[in-house]
């Protein structure tokens, strides 16, 4: 499968402006992929023509510029279909991530749970796909249990088991965890759910940026992502979900795009996917996320994920050169992502980050909105280096020479 | 329509003004509606269908010329064809519409004049708006025989 | 009040790449600015810049580039409170006016209202301010009624107030119809709807972009508006509400960001205005609508205002020379803003708009998303051309030379 | 911190390893916690306030080095001070933090090695977290007594 040329990590380089800046003085090293990507310029150009030629209202135009906007913005729906092997029909933009799971949980969860039912999360769950299922389960009276996870960062799949049952009516899981790294299992996952005939949404927000993700083998009803962390521009992200299921549903908001007909006495429907796209959608966002997949297509993802996993290993090894310090989450970079989440004693992440700033290093600290995760953890906060298609090896020698002076600093 | 060929856009206008086979069957054998809600153009469509052949097809409805012509000329065009032709024929439009298929004059009678319709995307629907109405009618009598009997 | 100067439209439309273009070999006459507006090169050069010189994540990040990124983010925020005269607090981004309304119509209307409640709009409203109540009121039990419209255009305050009772929770109401032009009374309705203890909601987005608006002067509990049509990007919306109503709200949409705390038991919230934006916000968009605030304020409002009042006046003047065309909507351009609609018998306004983008000139045609009017007005569909400050009398005219030769084209 | 002046990053090194006045009170008159969301800093304040006057003050919690040592620095400022008088210093290094007023050195005592926290926006709140738990408690403090009496 893997026949994919490796990455000229040079050559990916130059594709991304920002990656020429400098920090404090000294070469921006990023590292800090899985909170949003960097974007190419073939992105911000393919937007900015957008704007330049042919920006216009899209669905409603009969004049050219809006048949052309039109099309450009569809053309942005297919792409992103065509990357997760999903239908057309069934792949939703939202603005991000959060408003997809949002979708589900109120358009489907609010009108179909009640009190004595379920939904099934995990411990390592991102806040968006925590959250929301407590807003719905506080107004139907349904209840939100997590599914534990253990010592080494793994899901506890014996003890998510045990949870899913006959009260379950959906269980939610991130496919690549964005604190501990973790590649869950999610077509097992999908199918102990079916078996009680609760629906599985996955949050791909950490793995559709960075490794061939299939809907059909992911085997789940709903898959949700976001443009930002996948080359995309912010503003933009993505519901897949199953036609038939979609059908079913009623619309979550209402207005201009989504109707059919709208009459004083009630309104109906459009076609799926626009019956879920309620006023104007993000429209240059859509053409900017067209292009990114575009770009990822040029070289398969294969290759990212073959790239991900060489840096994955690369990452870790520089880690354990730090004494003292911790990595949280799987120490196999074939069960794993690139974003690499640790402690180092006596050293807060915050003042960490700090420090590798004036080193021109960028990473992420704090509680990377997965509290609950936290706390199994048993840390107030971590520190993630986190790399994508455009890192190298090099990256993670100046991240580790960094830590090293950090450490130096507030050991003494 | 602005662009389109002159000869065609006098059979566009001419269908448009004077619309054949426009009304209500007294003896339909199907009936069925249907509308673009993006521009609100809608037709209202009714077969008489008889030994698997349509022999009356009427429409009416309201919309732009290119509906309303394709409409009149998709009710010149059925009118006389068993099920199977008709449904070929609609698809054979479909496909000249997308651009997927040369457009075919002797079957398609006057509504070869729509043929540059497909370089206006969004104009497509509008001229499909009937003959999908068609497609629609014959396979809704279909399942109807299906299910009755 | 009015001591701006005049817009020097020749200048302003070179500030705008687009208008350069031409269309079926005629200069391009962009005469549908109500659907979307143009964006002038500094917008797209600011969000430009965002990416190519510090895009991050906003918020939680530590380094640099990260604080830089929040700190343009948060400026977007300043300068749209500021355009309006809004608190900070109470100026919520979303990603469309669409999104704004369902925000209050949920997190709002289906907690608050159940069975007995009434919901007031009007007929001339966006189906972006009808839908999204008739789905809550679908859920609580509670009502939508109509306000009548009177037959040259304008909301029948008579009508209004009679269906203003004690029954009513809300009183929802464009500030100036996309359809007709015409600017409602706000303030007045929102008198009436204090005076039963109703909130008032006010769509603002075909008046913000075009006149001085201010959140006290309206006096209203909600305002929203939406970014691309006030020379923003797309995926930007805004509401603006009363600080005190948001705190006592509890939040819409859940996930990263809106959250104080999350615990597997359940959560709390953040201070507004985060508390309302869940996930990762449209942060190059905000960027770029803070670009267009200032791009607006450098004209100020008062002299937007001034020019469009001049130009609805050469509108309507100009279409009143095309023999059979009727307007919908005030005919006084003190009372109305620039987007003028209109029917002209014997050529459906598809058929119009299709003609008219042959000359070059981009109008729009069909129902506007306000289909309750169009049965108002007894119409299928309208053409509608509407004008911004790019917009000049050369525009109108090229428009009404190419309604003449559409018109003789159908009429022969 | 990396980027500050040597001799402040010793000064607050110094009262991160070895913070003053850490734990609880045996008889605190009002204790506060508040907590940063985004980065997750706690504090729990407790203040012994006898005739106006903060005559004890502790803290706990965790957090980066910057929350932690500027803790540690207001308990040294405020202790001692009446209610009036600490409330200004909050203020005073309140603004010195979001660079609109100069520091005081005299009445900042340690606190002043945070002067050059104001060019780092993130941290600002680090450092500002436990000054404002102490303006919280005086202000509950206060409004305790008007309730109560
Ligand atoms: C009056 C009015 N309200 C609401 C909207 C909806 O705006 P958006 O589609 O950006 O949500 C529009 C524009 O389409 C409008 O004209
Ligand atoms: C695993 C995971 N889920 C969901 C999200 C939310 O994405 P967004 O903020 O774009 O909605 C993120 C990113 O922050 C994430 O890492």
């Amino acid at each position: 499968m893997s026949t994919a040329a490796p990455l000229d990590v040079a050559v990916v380089k130059r594709d991304f402006p920002v990656l020429g800046r400098s920090v404090h003085g000294r070469p921006l090293v990023y590292l800090d992929s899985a909170a949003t990507s960097q974007k190419p310029a073939s992105v911000l150009d393919a937007m900015d023509a957008y704007y330049r030629e042919t920006n216009a209202n899209v669905h409603r135009g009969v004049y050219e510029m809006a048949a052309d906007a039109t099309e450009r913005f569809e053309a942005g729906r297919t792409a992103v279909a065509r990357l997760v092997g999903a239908p057309r029909e069934g792949t939703i933009f939202t603005k991000n991530a959060t408003e997809a799971i949002n979708l589900v949980a109120w358009a489907w969860g609010a009108r179909n749970l009640s009190s004595g039912d379920e939904i099934v999360v995990t411990q390592m769950e991102h806040h968006s796909n925590i959250v929301p299922w407590q807003l719905v389960a506080e107004m139907t009276g349904a209840r939100v249990r997590f599914a534990p996870v253990t010592p080494d960062g793994e899901l506890d799949m014996d003890g998510l088991r045990a949870l899913i049952g006959s009260a379950t009516r959906m269980v939610a899981v991130v496919h690549v965890s964005n604190v501990l790294g973790t590649i869950n299992p999610v077509p097992e996952v999908a199918r102990m759910a079916r078996e009680v005939g609760a629906l599985c949404l996955a949050d791909g927000s950490q793995s559709v940026p960075h490794m061939p993700v299939d809907f059909d083998e992911l085997d789940v009803d709903f898959l949700a992502f976001t443009g930002h962390k996948m080359l995309g521009p912010t503003g933009i992200g993505v519901l897949v979900g199953r036609p038939a299921i979609l059908d079913e549903m009623e619309p979550f908001l209402g207005g201009g795009e989504m109707i059919s007909d709208v009459r004083e006495d009630g309104s109906t429907w459009n076609d799926l996917p626009w019956k879920f796209e309620a006023g104007t959608p993000p429209i240059a966002e859509a053409v900017g996320l067209g292009a990114a997949v575009e770009y990822l297509e040029g070289f398969g993802m294969d290759a990212v994920r073959a790239h991900e996993r060489e840096m994955a290993r690369t990452l870790l090894d520089g880690l354990a050169e730090v004494p003292g310090l911790v990595v949280h989450g799987p120490t196999d970079p074939d069960r794993r992502g690139a974003a690499v989440s640790f402690s180092l004693p006596d050293v807060h992440p915050h003042d960490l980050a700090q420090h590798l700033d004036q080193d021109g290093v960028a990473v992420r600290a704090g509680h990377h909105c997965a509290k609950p995760l936290m706390r199994v953890l048993k840390v107030p906060a971590t520190s993630r280096a986190s790399a994508y298609l455009y890192n190298d090896a090099r990256d993670v020698e100046v991240l580790v020479a960094a830590l090293g002076r950090a450490r130096s600093y507030f050991a003494t | 329509m602005g662009g389109l060929d002159d000869l065609y856009q006098e059979i566009i206008l001419d269908h448009y003004r004077n619309q054949r086979n426009t009304g209500r069957l007294d003896d339909a054998t199907v009936a069925v509606d249907q509308n673009n809600p993006l521009c609100g153009d809608e037709i209202h469509l009714e077969l008489h269908i008889d030994d698997g052949r349509l022999t009356e097809v009427a429409h009416s409805g309201e919309g732009c010329s290119i509906s309303q012509s394709s409409a009149s000329m998709m009710s010149e065009a059925l009118a006389g064809k068993t099920e199977d032709e008709a449904l070929d024929l609609v698809e054979h439009f479909r496909l000249v519409m997308h651009g997927e298929q040369d457009a075919d004059e002797d079957r398609l009678g006057d509504a070869i004049a729509l043929e540059g319709v497909a370089k206006y995307p969004v104009r497509i629907k509008c001229a499909l708006l009937s003959w999908m109405a068609a497609k629609d009618a014959i396979l809704t009598h279909r399942s109807g025989d299906q299910t009755g009997g």
